[in-house]
């Protein structure tokens, strides 16, 4: 039987290599990519509590989590062309004007 | 509200109103003039009612409740009226309206916003002074007392461009203030022993032998200490001679014949309890008595006319303490009242001189008695009285006091004070021979003063006088048990200082520079004011420069250090730090992932 | 479970047929509209056996890779486009108990699956590796975020008027009156969704993507063989699909006179009549600008069936759901 | 081993196998494409767990939207070039570590907790009560996502506009 905690470490290992992912990729459409992969699994942790408990709470906040990452990644990604546009890269690590 | 106690409120409130008008209404004090001619009216017929209630010899009582408890008012604000007060009412309002009067012609080459601040300060004076006379109980006189401080302050710096009128300003409230200490705390002591501040409930409990309280002495010797302060006492009698930096007319007010007479007031006011504390009236008596003698000593160096009579006041003022400390407090008190009228006429007459000629030393005056005649009759009237010359007022109180010291036992004292008569007659005969007959110098040509500052000076001469003929005739009551010899003494020693003057300075048979060196340390020391000045400035100076400097060390060294060392290691930590800010967002995201691993370690570890 | 299996491939099955059989009629069609006779050797007469024949051709073709490829996209992407174009027929009932799924979000189902399809085309456009192939791919995902709105919006408003996302629910809604009969707004809407699903599946006048003139033939350029035949399937089930929505959605699905054996036919009368409707359009009007294309969207399509959406909204809230 | 259980070991192994590819695969374009899976993976974990609503709405905006927009920003981006597509990663080892220490405490934090394991019951389609409680109890959420949307286009197209 596939228990609650079988979907919750599913989603965690999905997290951790979203993380795993923003924390190494160079290229800034890499680490949007993680982000996205970090907050799926955050949806599954969601959904699943709210198929596990019953209730609907978590199933309101999934479709929420899904608006706002497409907010984001619109937002993001515009941020990113016209970073390219500026600076001619993406690199991540490259776009450090902020730093000390 | 009673009668009784309507009178001398009106002589209280008047000046306050006076006050207060020239106080809030700018134009009009700005005026000068006018407004001194609004302060004088407040103050005649605030003089005149006082005459009334002294004519009535009222005796009344009136309190209100000012600080309220459980179980009746802590303090009580109100007017005591008994012959003492209405006499010191009589003596107050007089004086401080002769001297407003006498001002006006003084000070009239002032600034008209000047002579209006000069003539607003006076009114709070006068009406602080009356408070302070009519207080029933402590608290009353403590406040009234200060008020009386602040006033002297104001109008000692009158002339507060002038730096030397500044520092005295501050030293004399300074100095008062360290009395004023022990005035307050022997206060507050007394009450906590006694549970009240009415002069009355102390004095009926002082006559049930309700009040051997524990440390009664040091209580009283604390409140003495405010005598001593306000009263120019040994050894707080240093301001004095520097406050005569203020114009002449506040001299003749506050340092002849009000203020510091408070303290002698106080003493007297309260005498049913001194008399509680033999020791400290003994202590008083010699205090006063070495006072006396040690600024009559001191007056005989001086040169400056004013502060020969400021040195002078000192040294009646410890006459009158010596009086009180002796048992006599009557006999201090009616010298407090004849002192209070020829030192007024003295210093007014000084101030006369001194508008006349424009400068204090009496060796660049001589021959003045010419030149201005009426002042030197009066000055001489005065030095007469002052030396204790009969039939003038000044002999009989001053008798008085010496019979009071010789009936109370106190051989010590009785001498050093009938030095000091000898001495009083030599010092100021020496003014007069000096300023008036001496011969004229050179420069500016003296003149005689108006009459608006020649009629106070008349007036008070003829005051004086009168006083004295009054007490001969009707023999004043304080000097009934006095031996058959006193006055002849008195008279003698007089004399003698009178003549040694006439030789030294009028004759010139005796040259006063080998006197000098004759009796050099004594004059050496007595020109240096025996050093109490210096000492003061050293001991002042030492201790504010010592804490200056401890606290300059701990503010460079501590304070700054510490400031220092935060700041440094906050540039080092900042410089360290910075390159966490690598600008990179993964970086930061790291961050964010270790943040989160602590959360887990401290959820997992401490939490359960 | 196994009925289910069984259900699902004698439907694919007749649908490939169908699709196969389509093309056959948008040739005859169009051959009519220009006065041609169209495909006539093969099976003549009327060139019956046509579509079999191009089959088999496209199957024998040697399959042939650019050598620069991204080879594993490339590959993939064929596929990636033609699972989607027929995951949208299960949920599409051709009659009240005849269909795969009737689930009760079919139509949302139907809109997921077909947005699906956009991700094999560019996978074949980029796998290529060929600048027109590109071009075409970017055009693509340009138009279809752009008409992918109206779209949806367009399907909604039957959806709105029903009540119900489940195909059969929304048909049985409109037994009183087709929702494309509905005073105004069933006309609007259902000219919204032509306009918007001739954008999206790239058709004349949207076919910029393709546009022979400047692209050659769009992001399948370098397809040949049975690469080739599986997009043009996935195309052609896609508009099939399409059709078949349109007809559930605002045609009144399988209603229609007679027996209620007779259902599955009408329903594929009139989606036929929808498909004809398209490729009249096609062979009658020429292409349009790419930005007019979106301001078209963005412009006009998008705030149009917004607006067609409240109002459906606003008739159901003061009139109640259920149609007619 | 149930149909259910087949299908969870399925799709969880497709789901982690794409995540991984996303992270690790050096193009970008095709970790864009195992992007897609994975959305479409977790789209039928949504499945398996009921809610097929929430499968449609996860193709629809992710596969549909999300994917979509990223090709084309790593088109307008990399200049149609396909060498740029090529990406490095950095501190692999770092970042591993980190994330599997992040697991760690999850994975931790899960096996102490007390979880309802016992499935319930099949449930009703969801979908009705979600749209209720979205414009009943959430409604003022809504508008604010709404607000957030309309934000976030309205940033996106400040951004990305040429200036002219």
């Amino acid at each position: 039987m596939i228990g609650l905690s079988s979907y919750l470490v599913l989603a965690a290992l999905m997290f951790s290599i979203g993380l795993f992912g923003v924390l190494t990729r160079r290229n800034a459409v890499g680490i949007l990519l993680g982000i996205e992969l970090m907050l799926n699994a955050v949806n599954i942790n969601l959904v699943a509590f709210a198929r596990f408990h019953g209730d609907l709470l978590g199933l309101v906040f999934t479709l929420f989590t899904l608006s706002i990452t497409v907010a984001e990644v619109a937002v993001g990604l515009a941020i990113v062309i016209v970073i390219f546009r500026v600076r001619r890269t993406v690199e991540a690590d490259r776009l450090d004007l902020l730093r000390w | 509200m009673t009668p009784d106690v309507a009178l001398p409120l009106l002589v209280l409130a008047l000046p306050f109103a006076a006050f207060l008008l020239l106080a809030v209404v700018g134009p009009l004090r700005r005026t000068g003039r006018p407004a001194g001619l609004v302060s004088i009216a407040a103050i005649a017929i605030s003089f005149a009612a006082a005459l009334t209630v002294w004519a009535r010899e009222l005796v009344a009582e009136r309190t209100w409740g000012w600080i309220p408890a459980d179980g009746g008012p802590i303090a009580t604000v109100g007017v005591l009226v008994d012959p003492l007060a209405n006499a010191m009412l009589v003596l107050v309002t007089l004086v401080a309206l002769l001297v407003q009067v006498y001002s006006l012609a003084y000070l009239g080459d002032e600034r008209p916003g000047a002579l209006g601040r000069y003539y607003t300060y006076q009114s709070l004076f006068v009406f602080s002074m009356l408070g302070l006379v009519l207080a029933p109980g402590f608290v009353q006189m403590f406040v009234f007392w200060e008020l009386v401080g602040l006033c002297s302050y104001l109008l000692i710096g009158f002339w507060y461009e002038r730096p030397a009128a500044a520092r005295a300003a501050v030293k004399a409230f300074w100095i008062t203030k360290l009395g004023d200490v022990g005035f307050i705390v022997g206060i507050v002591l007394l009450w906590s022993a006694t549970g009240t501040f009415e002069f009355t409930d102390l004095f009926e409990k002082a006559q049930a032998n309700a009040l051997a309280v524990p440390g009664l002495a040091t209580i009283m010797f604390l409140i003495y200490l405010g005598a001593v302060g306000k009263s120019a006492q040994f050894p707080l009698h240093v301001w004095l001679p520097d406050a005569m930096e203020g114009p002449t007319p506040v001299s003749a007010l506050i340092h002849a014949a009000t203020m510091v007479t408070a303290g002698v007031y106080m003493v007297t006011r309260t005498e049913p309890l001194f008399a509680l504390v033999p020791e400290v009236l003994t202590l008083i008596a010699w205090v006063g008595a070495f006072t006396a003698l040690l600024a009559a000593t001191m007056a005989c160096v001086e040169g400056d006319i004013k502060r020969v009579l400021a040195y002078s006041t000192v040294s009646q003022l410890g006459y009158m303490m010596a009086a009180a400390g002796a048992g006599a407090s009557p006999a201090g008190f009616l010298h407090l009242l004849t002192h209070g009228l020829f030192k007024a006429l003295l210093f007014l007459a000084a101030g006369a001189v001194i508008h006349a000629v424009g400068t204090n030393d009496i060796f660049r005056m001589g021959g003045l008695f010419r030149a201005m005649p009426q002042t030197a009759v009066v000055f001489v009237v005065g030095t007469l009285a002052l030396a204790g010359v009969p039939p003038l007022a000044g002999f009989f109180s001053k008798e008085a006091v010496l019979g009071g010291v010789w009936e109370a036992h106190l051989t010590g004292p009785f001498l050093m004070l009938a030095l000091t008569a000898l001495l009083t007659a030599f010092y100021m005969f020496r003014v007069v021979f000096v300023a008036f007959f001496g011969r004229a110098h050179a420069g500016g040509h003296p003149h005689e003063a108006p009459w608006l500052m020649r009629g106070p000076l008349w007036l008070l001469a003829i005051l004086t006088l009168a006083v004295g003929i009054r007490l001969a005739l009707g023999g004043g009551e304080a000097h009934e048990e006095a031996p058959g010899w006193l006055p002849p003494l008195s008279v003698g020693l007089a004399t003698v200082g009178f003549v040694l003057a006439w030789a030294m300075y009028q004759r010139g048979a005796v040259d006063p520079a080998r006197v000098a060196a004759v009796l050099r340390p004594l004059d050496y020391l007595a020109r240096r004011r025996y050093g109490l000045d210096g000492l003061y400035a050293g001991v002042y100076r030492g201790i504010i420069l010592g804490l200056s400097r401890l606290i300059g060390w701990i503010d460079r060294y501590l304070v700054d250090g510490i400031l220092n060392a935060l700041t440094a290691l906050t540039l080092r930590a900042g410089d360290a730090l910075r390159y966490i800010q690598s600008g990179r967002a993964q970086d930061y995201v790291y961050g964010v992932a270790f943040g989160v691993l602590l959360l887990f370690v401290w959820a997992q570890l401490w939490r359960r | 479970m196994a009925w289910h299996a069984i259900e699902a491939f004698i439907v694919l099955n007749v649908l490939l047929g169908l699709v196969a059989y389509v093309t056959l009629l948008e040739r005859k069609f169009a051959a009519r509209m220009q006065s041609r006779i169209g495909p006539y050797y093969v099976g003549r007469p009327h060139g019956w056996l046509q579509p079999i024949a191009d089959a088999l051709k496209l199957m024998m073709k040697e399959d042939i890779v650019p050598a620069t490829s991204d080879r594993a996209v490339y590959n993939l992407a064929p596929i990636v486009f033609l699972v989607p174009c027929l995951l949208i027929f299960a949920t599409l009932p051709f009659a009240p108990t005849l269909g795969v799924a009737d689930l009760n979000i079919g139509v949302l189902f139907f809109l997921a699956v077909s947005s699906l399809e956009i991700v094999g085309l560019f996978m074949g456009g980029w796998g290529s590796n060929n600048k027109y192939a590109l071009l075409s791919a970017m055009r693509a995902v340009n138009q279809i975020i752009s008409y992918d709105l109206p779209f949806i919006f367009a399907a909604l408003v039957p959806v709105v008027l029903a009540g119900s996302m489940q195909m059969s629910s929304i048909v049985a809604a409109q037994q009183g009156l087709w929702f494309v009969a509905y005073p105004l707004i069933g006309q609007l809407a259902f000219l919204a969704f032509v306009v918007a699903t001739l954008a999206a599946e790239n058709r004349v006048p949207f076919d910029i993507l393709e546009a022979e003139s400047e692209l050659v033939a769009g992001f399948r350029v370098e397809y040949s063989g049975m690469k080739f035949a599986l997009i043009q399937l996935g195309e052609y089930a896609h508009m099939l699909g399409t059709s078949f929505l349109g007809a559930l959605l605002f045609l009144g699905g399988w209603l229609g006179p007679g027996p209620a054996a007779l259902g599955p036919l009408w329903l594929l009368l009139k989606a036929m009549v929808i498909f004809l409707l398209v490729t009249w359009v096609r062979w009658s009007f020429v292409r349009i600008r790419v930005d007019h294309i979106l301001a078209i969207s963005w412009k006009l399509l998008m705030p149009a069936t917004l607006v067609l959406l409240l109002a459906a909204g606003f008739v159901v809230a003061t009139r109640g759901a259920g149609g007619g | 081993m149930t149909l259910e259980a087949v299908g969870f070991w399925v799709v969880a192994v497709v789901l982690l196998a794409s995540s991984l590819a996303v992270v690790l695969t050096p193009n970008l374009f095709h970790a864009v494409l195992y992007l897609a899976a994975a959305l479409v993976a977790t789209g039928a974990i949504f499945l398996l767990l009921e809610q097929p609503f929430l499968f449609a709405v996860q193709l629809l905006l992710y596969a549909g939207g999300v994917v979509t927009i990223v090709v084309f920003a790593i088109m307008l981006t990399e200049r149609l070039i396909g060498e740029r597509v090529r990406q490095t990663s950095r501190h692999l080892v770092n970042g591993a570590i980190v994330a599997a220490a992040v697991f760690a405490g999850i994975a931790g934090f899960l096996l102490r907790s007390p979880l309802a394991t016992p499935r319930p019951g099949p449930v009703d389609d969801a979908t009705v009560a979600i749209g209720r409680a979205l414009v009943g109890p959430f409604a003022v959420t809504l508008e604010l996502l709404g607000v957030l949307l309309v934000t976030a286009l309205l940033g996106a197209l400040y951004f990305a506009r040429s200036d002219e």
